[in-house]
């Protein structure tokens, strides 16, 4: 089969799954559904693998491949085609997702089993996966939006997946309406890049790009307008304030979400259109500037969050800006490795919290936690293998992938290594709450659900209540059912983590500095034209040193998270007291949903309201209605006046008019 | 001779019009009328319309003012007094403007120029006005305003007979109206009250 | 085979008055075979318009009232095409919701004003003599106003009057204006009067007379639509609309007016329409802005639409005034059809939730999304597709429109964009307070029923279809709108050279 | 013996049939004062077809009294029903229609 066969197939299997199972829904066993929903999206990752090798197949240059299946809405100089651009850039990324996205659904088929939309689940995490599948392998802007607004749609249906939680309900629009805003900024921004190439095909509009003059104002605007888009979908500052709360959603969800593959869609849309942002180097260092300040502000907040989901959360959010960051300093290759290392170990993170949760029937409060290691102990495995390759511990994946980011922004020089240093300072941070997490949950005495498992036994709680708000759960919608009985006892669930956990101790091997180079050589067509791809290079000093810094720091996170959290645990405390004004402030999250709430929702609903109770009564109904509305009645007052009712009034009124009449005529004549 | 039979018939006519309008007793109101009418025949004769005449006499001073006069009758005396409606001013005002009125259609009648037709008029022939020539005429040019006049007389035969028909039977007779007889019982819907005002009604009745 | 719009002008109207002489159970039927071959007939069409061609198709013109000029003139180019066919098919949906679920009252009565109804509107769109899509402007109102007068709920009285005096005055500044035009141009042959718009345009009058008569058109326009600040008698008249016939009123009568300005706003007045073209992008904007404020803050089912209407109508009006953007007015058109697709299945489906709700404030509805998935599903796509999701063919309207005007008018654009978010925020507002959170306290959730799923699936999929190739619709529209655009910008060059 | 002189006579019934509707409260006598000014049409359309020698106006004047018949019966029926309901026969009095 040729590539583009394979490029279809890849989007194909997830549509075709979704499909099956809503039209099957009413009438195949749940159990079933979860099946299919799982092959089709492993059929779907064979088919990159397929398209991997067709591609490996072709010459170097000639690893650009459109296909085009009909026009969509070409006309009058508009050319959006449905267009697959097949590249190692895109095949790389539809790789990552379908793969992740295969273990996630494995992971489902025991995790989601008690609940009782389970065919709804895997109907949505199919839609979201050909989503998340459309959007990298489209080819030209208008589709990349289309996958784009359907990963937010997707996203929003499996947020608020307990919809009978308002805070899931709340959650979901509230990620769905920012990653709007993020669509918003994207269609602007082709807008701005449209009005200069003339094509949305990415390739012509590629070729166009080099014509633009450098730093041109429309470019920098349609690549800022882009950025926008990719923040709003990689929450990155300030649009971030969705992914937090999106941990309302199931943890395979989240673990599928915010951990793999949709956050991440920012990164590839910047490497995608990196011709554009190496024209406009200005709106690239905003890029890298927030990035930055993301991965920083992130890591404080995740600090003291003690929601443990949310920890893992946070630690995405400060993972996304590295590769941001990466991505905006034109380390194109190390940005796109880090994606994927972390897609295997945070997908584990996840996975590994939600054996917890389910071990907490549901609660997900990290103050309530405590002394898991021996009731979980392979999820206790898994929860430290991902834990060292998210500090960036050598040898597990994260540490090569993240030392090579940092690497290649401190070789950019300038300014640019201050983002190096803060960069190195986050890890330091990373490394703490990682393990600050890893010690409150697992070590310390045992809490009673740790004792019961310990037993054989899972904890049930007495009632069911949303950990969010305390209201009692509808037992109709959401997990866990009344008969749940998960906690890493599936076979599915063990499968899924063991795999990752694999992925995250060795997928760092790819590309050691010096040694081997296999995405970075594997991605090179798709940035040929780019000017830094080769050219940046740390050099040798540069990249030893920071490989050691780099390690010095993550052990150190660590061993301070273990004086702090398990030698000595009244110290957090005493921390706590004396630093009250600062962690407030990180509790609150830095005050961003207040102040997006005061400058945007608040004027708008306030502007709403003063529409409807008094401009529409006072200037709609009284003016524009009354105007001509009055003038009516008033006419027809007058009218009714002489309406007496007295039958010689109006026949005296008539024999005026006769007269009147008689009168004109008479003077007309003479 | 035609002069003063002109004389004559006009000042009948006349005569009996004014005492038609103020005559106070709707009876002599009745034979006031008569009279005009009857001058109002020989004007007619003088105009050369034997068949208008002989109808105006028969259908209408015989027939209809006896309907009149037996309906003057069964409705009673009420005595009348001549006064305007609302304030006093209208009674002026009308016979002002019946007065302009009457100014205004003698300049036009006398000032244009209707001499022209002359003494004799033009085109008199031997049969004017006969019955014959008026048959003739209704049942080939006016064929269809004869018709029509029929199913007019039809109309209002039937009409009042509605009108004055005795109703027997209702609560009270003024809540029924023409509109009764023709329509039949309103159709019942199925919604209870408290479906009423919403989309429930538009929707039509629920089926549960 | 040749086509005779006439018969699908009038089939309509004729089945529907057969059917008030039959039997009261059969009078529905009657006006959905009506409403189905009228359908029928436009999908043929569909298959068979050359959309390459340029100029008029299928044209049937005759003389009418010679001694002023007014003629029978109907034809079919890309501007009216699909917006015929989308008529069609939202009546027959209307007629087949009405047939299954029919008015508890006169529905002999009912059936005979909706396939007038459909008979004034399919009479717009046709209509190629300006007095001939006037009177068929006019006769719109006429079914409506006994629809709403009779079968309406609550105020219905103050609706209607609302209703009928506000477009009233619209209708007759047009039909002063549709006069003023033919006798000032004096368009035909020999300097004879002519109100055939094809002439009208080819001879424009002085710029002056152009500019009052372009805003008596305009005005009536904008009134139906409507846009603010002349939406006065929505909010009164959605309230009290019966269903069946809001739909049909939404997803149609709106369009009318907008079609309005591309058939003959824009041809025949173009010096007058360059003059007006800010204020009325303004007001068009500030339809846009707060018509999504009014939607954000309703609680009423049907307000919450109907405002949300109000809104995609500016973004219509936004393309439509796109001057010499061709992606503008081609976008406009696409969105049309689009916004009649889904606003027809939303008012229906409104019609179920409130069913089962017992109210239509969206306060009190909730969690009817466990026991009724098919319906909830169907919302969804529907909800969706409202609130321009790219990949649904709205997008690909709004994509078009807003590139339009963003070649124009940057600042309009990007200010319109605030009202693409919006749009999110409200549209899941209603359907996550409808349909998730708590079940609401006096709702009984059921699915959708076979008869409803009748109506509801065919349009869904019309959606659907239509999301996944819009291509068809606007390659047909392409040369029209190419002339249309290619007329003003001649104007403007010819403005430019002195 | 001009024409016009019946024309004169015409004028003047008809503005007397005028006046008495407006100054009679008697729906009867409101009546006879239709009928008068009727007359006076039918006087007129007498002396217009003599003077043009066409008998196209007595057949007009023929009509119009079919039509005064018609006015007869359906007033008449009226004021009975009036009557019936012991209702004031007064036309000042039967002012329901008011607006």
């Amino acid at each position: 089969m040729s590539l583009q066969t394979y490029g279809w197939m890849v989007l194909l299997f997830p549509l075709g799954g979704t499909v099956l199972i809503a039209l099957s829904s009413q009438l195949l066993p749940s159990k079933l559904h979860g099946f299919v929903g799982t092959l089709a999206i492993a059929l779907s990752f064979l088919s990159a693998v397929g398209a991997l090798f067709a591609l490996q197949d072709l010459g170097e240059e000639e690893r650009q491949v459109v296909t085009v299946a009909w026009d969509y809405a070409s006309t009058v100089g508009v050319d959006a085609q449905l267009s697959l651009l097949l590249d190692p850039l895109s095949v790389f990324m539809a790789l990552v997702v379908s793969g992740v996205s295969t273990l996630i659904h494995v992971y489902s088929l025991s995790y989601m089993e008690s609940d009782r939309g389970y065919t709804r689940f895997f109907a949505y995490l199919n839609f979201f996966v050909f989503s998340m599948l459309l959007l990298v392998l489209a080819g030209n802007f208008f589709f990349l939006i289309v996958g784009w607004a359907f990963v937010g749609a997707a996203s929003y249906l499996l947020i608020s997946f307990w919809y009978r939680r308002t805070t899931a309900t709340a959650a979901g629009i509230k990620a769905f309406v920012i990653n709007v805003v993020g669509d918003v900024g994207l269609v602007l921004g082709t807008y701005f890049i449209f009005k200069h190439t003339g094509s949305l095909d990415f390739l012509r509009a590629f070729a166009g790009a080099e014509e633009i003059a450098r730093n041109d104002g429309d470019l920098v605007a349609g690549c800022l307008l882009l950025l926008v888009g990719a923040f709003a979908k990689s929450a990155q500052v300030p649009l971030h304030t969705w992914l937090p709360d999106a941990m309302e959603g199931p943890t395979p969800v989240s673990a599928l979400i915010h951990a793999a593959t949709m956050v991440t869609a920012g990164v590839y849309l910047i490497a995608r259109m990196h011709p554009f942002f190496e024209q406009a180097p200005i709106a690239a260092d905003v890029g890298a500037i927030i990035g930055c300040a993301t991965l920083l502000i992130a890591a404080t907040i995740g600090l003291v969050v003690t929601d443990l989901k949310r920890v893992v959360a946070y630690s995405t959010m400060s993972q996304i800006g590295y590769m941001i960051m990466a991505v905006c300093s034109f380390a194109y290759a190390a940005g796109l490795f880090h994606l994927m290392t972390h897609a295997f170990f945070k997908a584990l993170l996840f996975m590994a919290a939600g054996s917890v949760i389910a071990a907490m029937a549901g609660d997900q409060n990290l103050d309530r936690m405590g002394g898991f290691r021996r009731a979980m102990p392979f999820t206790f495995g898994c929860m430290v293998i991902g834990g060292l390759s998210l500090s960036g511990v050598p040898p597990f994946a994260g540490f090569f992938s993240k030392d090579e980011i940092l690497a290649l922004v401190l070789a950019r020089e300038d300014w640019h290594i201050v983002l190096g240093v803060l960069g190195y300072v986050g890890s330091f941070l990373t490394a703490i709450y990682t393990w600050r997490m890893i010690f409150r949950a697992f070590f310390g005495d045992p809490v009673e659900p740790a004792r019961e498992l310990e037993g054989g036994h899972l904890y049930h709680a007495p009632e069911h209540t949303n950990p969010a708000t305390g209201e009692v759960e509808d037992s109709d919608v959401g997990f866990p059912g009344p008969e749940h009985h998960i906690a890493e006892r599936e076979w599915s669930m063990k499968l899924a983590m063991g795999l990752l956990a694999v992925g995250a101790i060795f997928s760092g091997l790819l590309q050691v500095p010096k040694v081997t180079d296999v995405i970075h050589k594997f991605l090179e067509p798709s940035f040929h034209e780019s000017r830094f791809y080769e050219e940046l290079e740390p050099s040798d000093g540069v990249t030893w040193i920071g490989l050691a810094v780099g390690a010095l720091l993550a052990l150190g996170g660590i061993a301070i998270a273990y004086r702090l959290w398990v030698k000595d645990p009244a110290r957090p405390g005493a921390i706590r007291a004396r630093l009250a004004g600062v962690h407030g402030f990180f509790v609150r999250k830095w005050y961003f949903d207040e102040l997006i709430d005061t400058v945007i929702v608040r004027p708008f609903a306030m502007f709403g309201r003063f529409a409807r109770d008094v401009f529409e009564r006072v200037v709609i109904d009284g003016m524009f209605v009354g105007g001509p509305a009055g003038a009516v009645r008033a006419g027809s007052a007058a009218v009714r006046a002489v309406q007496s009712g007295f039958l010689r009034y109006y026949a005296a009124l008539l024999l005026v008019g006769v007269t009147g009449l008689g009168l004109y005529f008479l003077i007309a004549a003479s | 001779m035609a002069e003063v039979f002109f004389f004559l018939a006009s000042i009948g006519a006349l005569a009996g019009a004014i005492g038609t309008v103020t005559l106070r007793n709707p009876f002599y109101t009745v034979l006031a009328l008569v009279c005009h009418l009857l001058s109002l025949a020989a004007l007619f004769l003088l105009l050369r319309a034997e068949f208008l005449a002989a109808a105006q006499v028969i259908v209408y001073a015989g027939a209809v003012m006896v309907l009149y006069l037996f309906v003057v009758a069964y409705v009673g005396d009420g005595d009348d007094p001549i006064r305007p409606a609302g304030r006093p001013s209208l009674r002026w005002a009308s016979a002002l403007f019946a007065g302009a009125l009457f100014v205004e259609l003698s300049i036009a009648i006398l000032g244009t120029g209707l001499t022209a037709f002359g003494e004799q008029g033009s085109g008199w022939f031997p049969g004017f006005g006969t019955p014959g020539e008026i048959g003739r005429l209704l049942l080939t040019d006016f064929l269809l305003a004869f018709e029509v006049a029929s199913v007019l007389l039809l109309v209002a035969a039937v009409g009042a007979v509605i009108l004055a028909r005795r109703r027997t039977g209702l609560d009270d007779p003024r809540e029924t109206s023409v509109a009764d007889l023709l329509h039949a019982p309103q159709e019942k819907g199925t919604l209870g009250d408290a479906e009423r005002g919403t989309m429930l009604e538009a929707g039509g009745p629920p089926e549960r | 085979m040749t086509i005779h719009l006439s018969i699908l002008l009038f089939f309509p109207l004729v089945l529907a008055t057969l059917g008030a002489a039959l039997p009261r159970t059969v009078a529905p039927a009657a006006l959905l075979v009506g409403a189905l071959v009228a359908f029928a007939y436009s999908v043929l069409l569909l298959f068979d318009f050359e959309s390459g061609a340029d100029g008029l198709q299928y044209v049937t013109d005759n003389s009418w009232i010679e001694e002023l000029g007014v003629r029978y003139t109907l034809g079919i180019d890309g501007l009216n095409l699909w917006l015929v066919a989308l008529t069609a098919l939202l009546f027959a949906a209307s007629a087949l919701w009405i047939c299954l679920r029919p008015p508890a009252t006169r529905r002999k009565l009912y059936a005979f004003h909706l396939g007038l109804a459909e008979t004034a509107v399919l009479g717009a769109f046709l209509a190629q003599d300006l007095i001939l899509f006037v009177l068929f402007f006019d006769l719109m109102l006429v079914p409506f106003y006994f629809l709403i007068g009779q079968w309406g709920t609550g105020d219905r009285v103050a609706a209607t009057f609302k209703l009928v005096v506000y477009t009233l005055v619209g209708s007759l500044l047009m039909l002063a204006a549709a006069v003023a035009t033919g006798t000032m141009a004096d368009a035909g042959a020999d300097g004879a009067t002519s109100f055939s718009m094809a002439a009208l345009a080819a001879a424009p009058l002085e710029e002056d007379p152009q500019r009052w008569i372009f805003a008596a058109f305009a005005l009536a326009f904008l009134i139906k639509m409507p846009a603010f600040p002349f939406h006065g008698w929505m909010p009164d008249g959605y309230r009290s609309m019966p269903l069946p016939v809001l739909a049909v009123f939404s997803g149609v009568l709106s369009k009318v007016a907008a079609y309005g300005f591309l058939r003959v706003a824009l041809p025949i007045f173009p010096d007058a329409v360059e003059d007006f073209q800010t204020v009325i992008l303004l007001l068009a904007l500030v339809s846009i802005l707060y018509g999504s404020a009014q939607a954000f803050t309703q609680t009423n089912v049907r307000l919450i639409l109907g405002y949300s209407s109000v809104a995609q109508l500016g973004f219509i009006t936004l393309g439509i005034f796109a001057l010499g953007q061709a992606a503008g007015p081609q976008g406009a058109l696409l969105q049309m059809v689009n916004h009649g697709l889904v606003v027809a299945p939303l008012f229906f489906i409104a019609a179920l939730l409130v069913e089962r709700t017992g109210s239509e404030d969206i306060r009190e509805m909730g969690g009817v999304a466990f026991r009724a998935p098919i319906l909830s599903t169907l919302f969804l796509i529907v909800a969706l597709a409202t609130l321009a999701m790219p990949g649904s063919a709205n997008f690909a309207g709004e994509f078009l429109i807003l590139l339009g005007l963003f070649n124009t008018k940057l600042v309009i654009a990007i200010i319109a964009f605030t009202g693409v978010a919006m749009a999110s925020v409200y549209m899941l507002r209603v359907f996550i307070r409808a349909v998730h959170n708590r079940v609401g306290a006096g709702v009984k959730s059921f699915d959708l029923s076979v008869r409803d799923g009748l109506v509801l699936v065919p349009l869904v999929l019309a959606i659907i279809a239509f999301a996944v190739y819009p291509q068809q619709a606007l390659h047909d529209s392409e040369p029209a709108v190419e002339r249309l655009v290619g007329g003003s910008e001649a104007v403007a060059q010819a403005e430019a050279t002195p | 013996m001009s024409v016009e002189w019946y024309l004169v006579v015409s004028a003047l019934v008809f503005c007397i049939g005028a006046g008495g509707i407006l100054v009679r409260r008697n729906p009867l006598v409101i009546l006879l004062c239709i009928e008068l000014m009727l007359n006076a049409g039918t006087l007129a359309l007498v002396a217009f077809a003599r003077a043009h020698g066409n008998q196209d106006g007595q057949i007009f004047a023929l009509i119009v009294m079919v039509v005064a018949a018609c006015e007869v019966a359906v007033g008449l029926g009226l004021i009975v029903a009036i009557y019936r309901r012991r209702l004031p026969i007064d036309v000042d009095e039967l002012r329901e229609l008011q607006g």
